[in-house]
């Protein structure tokens, strides 16, 4: 029998296997933010969008969900992690700005200054 | 072991036992903290912060109804700013309650009153809205005031923790708060087994009998008819206490003299009643015993207890026996075999019940009742009613001349009397029912292991070397107790006793409010009205039924024998389920 | 008493089943009566006194759980309820005036339904969605950053949608 | 701080806690600016200074991102070398580099080079906003369910009691009672059953901090939850949460759903001798359930009213078996603890309360949202520095702490630190976390009306100070609003008030009138001026404003279409009348004029 700790550790080490397996060692990890104040400014589109853009093409990208941060005012918000970037997080995030994130961000590594949470 | 500690109240030291609350420690020094929603035999609600102390090191006001004391507490019971907070509480709940007292049911005697003087509220400071309900009249016995109400919760309590009826609860919340029944529906269309206990510990006039005073006084004005009261056993051993005698004293003749004095025509007793009953269900558990009848036989006197039945356990119902209670049984033989022998048209009686109780005026009015068409029992008063139509009538009841009653339905025995007392029907019952069925006299006819305040009692006889196993139950509260061991020993038993009220019809909720001393359902004055009753027991020439000399007259010349067909025409009944069903609780649940 | 082939009273009496053996009979209470709201879209007295039977809870007692908490509706509710927030952060963002619009749109108080049977207007407690002051949420919807104008243009839109026939029911 | 206009390359964080501060890292900002000017890279670098980032034993500590290097014993001397190495080669300098895993970190490297976020200091919702709450994967990548593994494997029920006590964990839900001591006073009670129980009844309005902590992090309060059963000897647990929150609930559920088929609930935990399990309790809209035992009556299925203490809880609580009772920003605390350890947990915070406390920033405030803070933080940082302050040019006026149960302070207090104590001195509470923000277009008598109106509405109506005091000092503050307050008012409220809070059964009854006497001991002219004569100068007491036209009307006549009761009258182009006896202050023409040509007052 093992202990706890080393059970847990094992189980760790799988999660994150699972987690890489779904695809975290992407170049871009992209956070929408989906908690109920999120959802009630309107992050369920945002998220829609994300997930269409993958569905039509958008490749390299770890699209996942995540709790509330805590910026209300700027909700919906999306975080984009890059291995050895700023992460940059854009606030008020709408279908629209969906689009250019993702034409200009994500395929192009553009940073859109006027939507970033500063 | 006791564990004494000390306190201080208001800087003097005092030992007190450990373990106990405040107000516990502090009512055994000589001192007694005001206070409203708290009482004894209830769970503690600490609701009405009345009661509130200071205590050293506490930043708040304490209630004193639920806090334990420790050694070395210093509490403070009289400060300037704790007097106020006190006072002001108070006045908080009269802000909220109808102005009326003056027509108040309960002026006088109400305990919100009492409460407000000895607080020393003479000015308003926080008057505003006030609650405005309408009355339920629903119920033929019990009436609910929700503007009086000040939700103390005791009723609630009562109706569950003492009774398991659970008729009343709480709606809403805040200042909406009322309390009620189910779905606001009326009362009377739901479990209130009519009780009355309710009545009994509400502080106020928020539950109140339904009063038929004005009915009575008219009929008795009334000279086209003939007017006849019956007097249930107890309330000679509590009408005393309206009058402002110490519990413990009955009032037997004089009872009967003032209502002769309000112009009865005839004054007959309900132990009268009790002793036929007695005839009957005696012969009837005898015929269930030899007959292989449905056992074990549960007594059928208690109003209250009837209706419960009839909700709580209808599969039980054949368990129960036929016979009418005391008060319908008088009322028959008044509508039949005295109005023959006076030669008068039944329906030109009337007759009146002296009750303690609330339920029997839900009982006179069952159709199943009725005799040849008419009711039996016409009015129901309360002791309550009774005392107070006696002092309207301005009868001087505490001087008055003691009268006998009217023969030839107001002589009774002793096992009449003790009818009032819980255990009271098992013993006549026994005292009768071993005679018919050794053909022997029972000589040591106080039966004291079914004596007493206990929830449950057993007993035991023997008849001719049969084992009879006895229980009396008193309190619906205890029903589930002793019917979950009919259900799962069915044999254990074979006659038992259910009193709907604690105490049995001693403590009926028809009786006279607790005085200023003392509380409401205080056992201490229980037992001096049952001390009452068992004097007047021992004190009667007949203590059987069967001894009783116009009983058996009364068989002879009208019924012939118990459980007759004449008896059983009018003197048994039948019990049928009621809706809405009732729900059994085994633990409290409000 | 429950009608014969009552869907909604079957489905409640095999949820009761299935919680009748675990643990004392009052703790499930209030998960009942959230069934039973979910099931109805409110509390009728025929449920109510189906769980007093099932369950062996007093009338008076269920009575007393059900107006005490005001999540229950005693009443049927009307197709579309408006919850509106009168959360702290919503109020000093001026959802008093929000609601005299609303009030003066539909002709209802809180906790009335309109005569249409079409809206209930209800008093939220804070939606959590502070950061979009002040809000109101329609059946499952959160409008946020609302003005009278506003509010009132978003009732309209749900009345003239409900008109056409294009809006399904109220709570799913 | 250098204004930026475009992102910058580097973001440098300096630690700004009180360790730090002393360990003079404002003479290493000094340094820090000098150097990136002489390298040129002022203009894209962001130079941040942050809250306490927990490492003082490390102190001073300098953070770059990206890569979140961490800095410790940061020297002047040792500035040129960081900036040469790393920001100009992009080399990380080892030798100055520490190994820090404390389990907040993991915010800071997404969300440390916004303000907002890096003044604060997240522990409860350490993991908000940075993982995917629905994933259990997640959850267990960031360290998850390892606190209760090291409990199980290396710990005895004692030892945890001892480590929450050491650090000086206090509830979160508002009375700030120390949690390691209900711990063990619940421990200590001999039972044939204990229960735990999480109390997500967050009911105060404007608060929102379990909500988000549940969706946001489901596991690591049932983790809490967990270890509480373990250290008291439970073996079940309730999450007691309103049903108004339906995505937290069904997060939770899974939550539970996952964590039970990953063996870390239910029998044999983690292959321990220990089991727990949890189920989840719904309340059903009502305030006082948020009291504990109002919330127990809630999960026996009885109306949520309160009964006296003691016995309390932790002695005979569910079903009469000691019950230890936690809120959800307690419980995510714990996790932290034991791993990152009670030791490291006192260095935050102030001397009586330690650790952070997660605020609801919310009401006429730039930045409105959840902010999580070291004990000891004051308002001004919270409001100002974290949440940017009142918008629309609009003057503080009061900042309103604790919800319902608490009070408003005015200006003066901005620099009052956040904790238990000091807040308490102030004459509000640190309540569960609401912070709401008002400017001067606020009614400090209004707002005492609103929270009344709040407290009793939710009323159990169990004891009488509370249902009918309450009643009556709500009374009494409609009427004043009305304009139709008398001589003797402010002292009635001033008398009731007291009372109720000393002689209410509950909680909720004892702080009910705490919006109203605070508001009366900061803004007692405000009443005086609403009773005497009939004004409030907030401008929002409808019965008491009157609208004039001044001369600035042109006369355009938009106002005298609107009039909805047809009271302004004039000439076009002439200035308008308002008849002052037809107006009913619907402020109709005051929206309307285009030309700010209508006063309120």
């Amino acid at each position: 029998m093992s202990l706890p700790l080393e059970i847990i550790k094992k189980k760790r080490a799988e999660a994150i296997n699972r987690i890489i397996g779904r695809g975290f060692l992407s170049t871009k990890r992209v956070y929408v933010g989906m908690a109920t104040c999120e959802i009630a400014a309107g992050s369920k589109e945002v998220m829609n969008a994300f997930r269409e853009a993958i569905q039509t093409g958008l490749t390299d990208v770890y699209l996942t969900q995540k709790g509330c941060a805590g910026r209300c005012n700027l909700e919906p918000t999306v975080e984009i992690v890059e291995e050895g970037k700023i992460p940059i997080k854009y606030g008020r995030v709408t279908r629209e700005k969906v689009r250019e994130i993702v034409e200009r961000h994500l395929k192009k590594g553009e940073v859109i200054e006027e939507w970033v949470i500063k | 072991m006791k564990q004494m500690i000390t306190i201080y109240v208001n800087d003097k030291a005092y030992q007190v036992e450990s373990g106990q609350t405040i107000m516990q420690a502090t009512d055994g020094i000589g001192f007694r903290i005001p206070r409203l929603c708290y009482h004894p035999k209830l769970s503690i609600e600490g609701a009405c912060r009345v009661c509130i102390v200071e205590v050293e090191g506490a930043r708040n006001y304490i209630a004193s109804c639920s806090y334990p004391v420790n050694d070395g507490m210093r509490i403070y019971t009289n400060t300037v700013p704790l007097r106020r907070a006190r006072r002001d509480i108070v006045e908080l709940i009269l802000d909220n309650h109808p102005d009326d007292c003056h027509t108040c049911e309960r002026d006088g005697i109400c305990e919100l009153q009492r409460l407000a003087y000895s607080m020393g509220i003479r000015r308003r400071h926080f008057e505003g809205e006030k609650k405005n309900y309408e009355k339920d009249l629903s119920s033929i016995s019990v009436i609910r005031d929700p503007n009086k109400c000040i939700l103390c919760g005791r009723c609630v309590r009562l109706c569950s923790e003492v009774q398991h009826v659970n008729a009343l609860g709480y709606a809403n919340r805040g200042f909406q708060t009322v309390v009620m029944s189910a779905y606001d529906r009326p009362f009377s269309e739901s479990v209130c087994t009519n009780c009355g206990q309710c009545i009994n510990v509400c502080p106020t006039a928020a539950f109140v009998e339904k009063n038929y005073t004005q009915e009575l006084f008219d009929k008795l004005n009334d000279s086209s008819v003939i007017k006849i009261a019956q007097v249930a056993p107890s309330v000679r051993a509590a009408i005393g206490e309206a009058f402002g005698i110490p519990p413990g004293q009955a009032f037997e003749r004089e009872v009967a003299a003032a209502l002769k004095k309000l112009g009865f025509t005839y004054v007959f007793d309900t132990q009268f009643g009790a002793d036929l009953t007695i005839m009957e269900e005696a012969s009837e558990f005898l015929e269930r015993i030899q007959g292989n009848g449905v056992l074990p036989m549960v007594t059928s006197c208690s109003s209250a207890w009837m209706k419960y039945v009839e909700q709580f356990y209808p599969d039980l119902l054949p368990n129960v026996s036929t016979c009418k209670s005391p008060m319908s049984m008088l009322s028959a033989m008044a509508k039949t075999y005295f109005a023959e022998k006076i030669k008068i048209d039944p329906a030109k009686i009337c007759v009146a019940a002296i009750m303690c109780c609330t339920a029997k005026k839900y009982e006179a009015a069952r159709p199943e009742l009725m005799v040849n068409g008419l009711p039996a029992t016409d009015i129901v008063v309360t002791t309550r009613e009774i005392a107070w139509m006696i002092r309207s009538a301005g009868i001087d009841f505490l001087h008055i001349e003691g009268e006998d009653f009217d023969a030839p339905l107001g002589l009774s025995s002793g096992a009449g009397a003790i009818f009032g007392v819980t255990g009271g029907v098992m013993e006549a019952a026994i005292r009768t029912a071993y005679e018919l069925y050794t053909g022997e006299t029972l000589i040591d006819i106080e039966v004291n292991a079914i004596r007493g305040f206990q929830g449950i009692k057993e007993g035991k006889v023997l008849m001719d070397g049969k084992e009879i196993r006895v229980a009396v139950v008193h309190g619906l509260g205890h029903v589930y107790q002793i019917l979950d061991m009919v259900r799962n020993e069915p044999g254990r038993f074979h006659f038992i006793e259910i009193m709907g009220c604690p105490g049995g019809c001693i403590g009926g909720g028809g009786q006279p409010y607790a005085g200023s001393n003392s509380v409401p359902l205080d056992e201490e004055v229980l037992q001096k009205r049952a001390q009452a009753l068992y004097g007047l027991d021992r004190e009667r020439t007949f203590r059987r039924s069967h001894e009783n000399p116009h009983v058996q007259k009364l068989y002879k010349e009208f019924l012939g024998r118990p459980l007759s067909s004449l008896s059983h025409k009018l003197l048994h009944t039948h019990y049928t389920p009621k809706e809405p069903r009732g729900i059994i609780t085994r633990e409290q649940t409000a | 008493m429950a009608v014969a082939g009552d869907q909604n009273i079957q489905t409640l009496q095999e949820y009761m089943r299935g919680l009748k053996s675990t643990g004392a009979p009052c703790s499930h209470l209030i998960a009942i009566l959230h069934k039973t709201q979910e099931l109805y879209g409110y509390l009728p007295r025929e449920a109510m006194d189906e769980i007093a039977l099932t369950m062996d809870i007093p009338r008076a007692h269920i009575w007393g759980v059900a107006t005490f908490y005001h999540y229950f509706n005693l009443t049927r509710p009307g197709r579309h309820s408006i919850a509106l927030c009168m959360g702290t952060a919503c109020f000093v963002k001026g959802a008093a005036d929000i609601l005299e619009a609303i009030k003066n749109k539909l002709n209802i108080d809180f906790g009335e339904t309109t005569g249409d049977g079409l809206f209930t207007l209800q008093q939220a407690r804070c939606l959590g969605a502070c950061g979009l002051a002040p809000v109101m949420m329609i059946n499952d919807k959160i409008y946020g950053s609302l003005t009278p104008e506003k509010a009132v243009a978003i009732l309209d839109d749900y009345a003239s949608r409900e008109k056409k026939g294009v809006l399904h029911t109220g709570n799913v | 701080m250098n204004a930026m206009n475009t992102l910058p390359k580097y973001i440098v964080t300096l630690c700004d806690g009180p360790t730090c501060m002393h360990q003079r890292s404002k003479t290493l900002k000094a340094v820090i600016e000098e150097e990136l000017k002489k390298r040129g890279l002022y203009e894209t670098t962001s130079l941040v200074l942050s809250g306490c980032l927990g490492m003082c034993n490390k102190s001073p500590i300098v953070i770059v991102n990206p890569g979140y290097t961490i800095y410790g014993g940061v020297s002047p001397e040792d500035i040129p070398e960081i900036v040469e190495e790393h920001l100009v080669k992009g080399k990380p300098v080892a030798r100055l580099a520490i190994e820090e895993d404390y389990l907040y970190n993991r915010f800071y490297r997404v969300f440390g080079d916004v303000a907002f976020f890096g003044q604060q200091m997240r522990i409860a919702l350490r993991n908000c906003g940075i993982m995917d709450p629905e994933s259990l994967d997640d959850y267990l990548s960031l360290r998850g369910y390892e606190a209760l593994a090291k409990v199980l494997t290396d710990m005895s029920p004692a030892q945890v009691i001892s480590e929450v006590k050491k650090s000086g964990l206090r509830g979160r839900g508002g009375a700030g009672f120390l949690t390691g001591l209900k711990w063990e006073n619940t421990a200590r009670q001999k039972s044939d059953e204990k229960f735990v129980i999480c109390n997500a009844d967050e009911g105060d309005p404007g608060a929102f901090m379990d909500r988000s902590t549940i969706e946001g992090d489901p596991h690591t309060v049932i983790e809490g939850m967990i270890i509480g059963g373990y250290a008291i000897g439970a073996h079940r647990g309730f999450v007691y949460i309103r049903a108004e929150y339906p995505l937290a609930i069904r997060r939770l559920r899974k939550a539970i759903d996952e964590a039970r088929r990953e063996g870390l609930l239910g029998t044999t935990i983690l292959d321990s001798a220990f089991s727990f399990d949890i189920e989840i309790k719904l309340g059903a809209g009502a305030f006082v359930c948020g009291e504990e035992t109002a919330l127990i009556h809630s999960i026996e299925g009885r109306r949520g009213m309160p009964r006296p203490r003691p016995p309390y809880p932790s002695q005979k609580g569910l079903w009469g078996r000691p019950t230890l009772i936690n809120n959800v920003e307690t419980w995510a605390n714990i996790p932290v603890i034991v791993l990152d350890g009670a030791d490291w947990f006192t260095t935050i915070g102030t001397e009586k309360s330690k650790g952070t406390k997660v605020f609801a920033l919310a009401g006429n405030v730039q930045n409105t949202g959840l902010v999580e803070v070291p004990m000891g933080t004051t308002l001004r940082e919270i409001i100002y520095d974290i949440g940017g302050g009142i918008p629309d040019n609009k003057k503080f006026k009061a900042v309103q702490t604790g919800g319902p149960s608490g009070g408003c302070l005015p200006e003066q207090y901005l620099d009052t630190r956040v904790d238990y104590e000091s807040l308490q001195a102030a004459g509000s509470i640190m309540g569960s976390g609401g912070m709401i923000v008002m400017d001067e277009g606020v009614c400090m008598v209004n707002i005492a009306k609103f929270f009344l109106e709040f407290t009793q509405n939710e009323s159990c109506g169990k004891c009488t100070p509370c249902r009918e005091g309450t009643k009556r000092m709500l009374e009494i503050l409609q009427r004043i609003t009305k304009g139709e307050g008398i001589e003797g008012d402010i002292e009635k409220l001033e008398r009731l008030g007291t009372m109720i809070s000393k002689a209410s059964l509950c909680g909720l009854g004892q702080s009910a009138p705490n919006p109203v006497l605070s508001t009366l001991r900061h803004f007692r002219a405000e009443y005086e001026e609403h009773i005497k004569n009939k004004r409030c100068p907030a401008g929002t007491c409808v019965d008491l404003l009157s609208y004039t036209i001044t001369d600035g009307c042109v006369g355009c006549g938009l106002c005298r279409k609107k009039c909805p009761v047809g009271a302004i009258s004039g000439e076009p182009k002439q200035r308008h009348v308002i008849d002052q006896a037809a107006c009913i202050n619907c402020g109709q023409c005051y929206a309307a004029c285009k030309f700010n040509a209508i006063q309120k007052s």
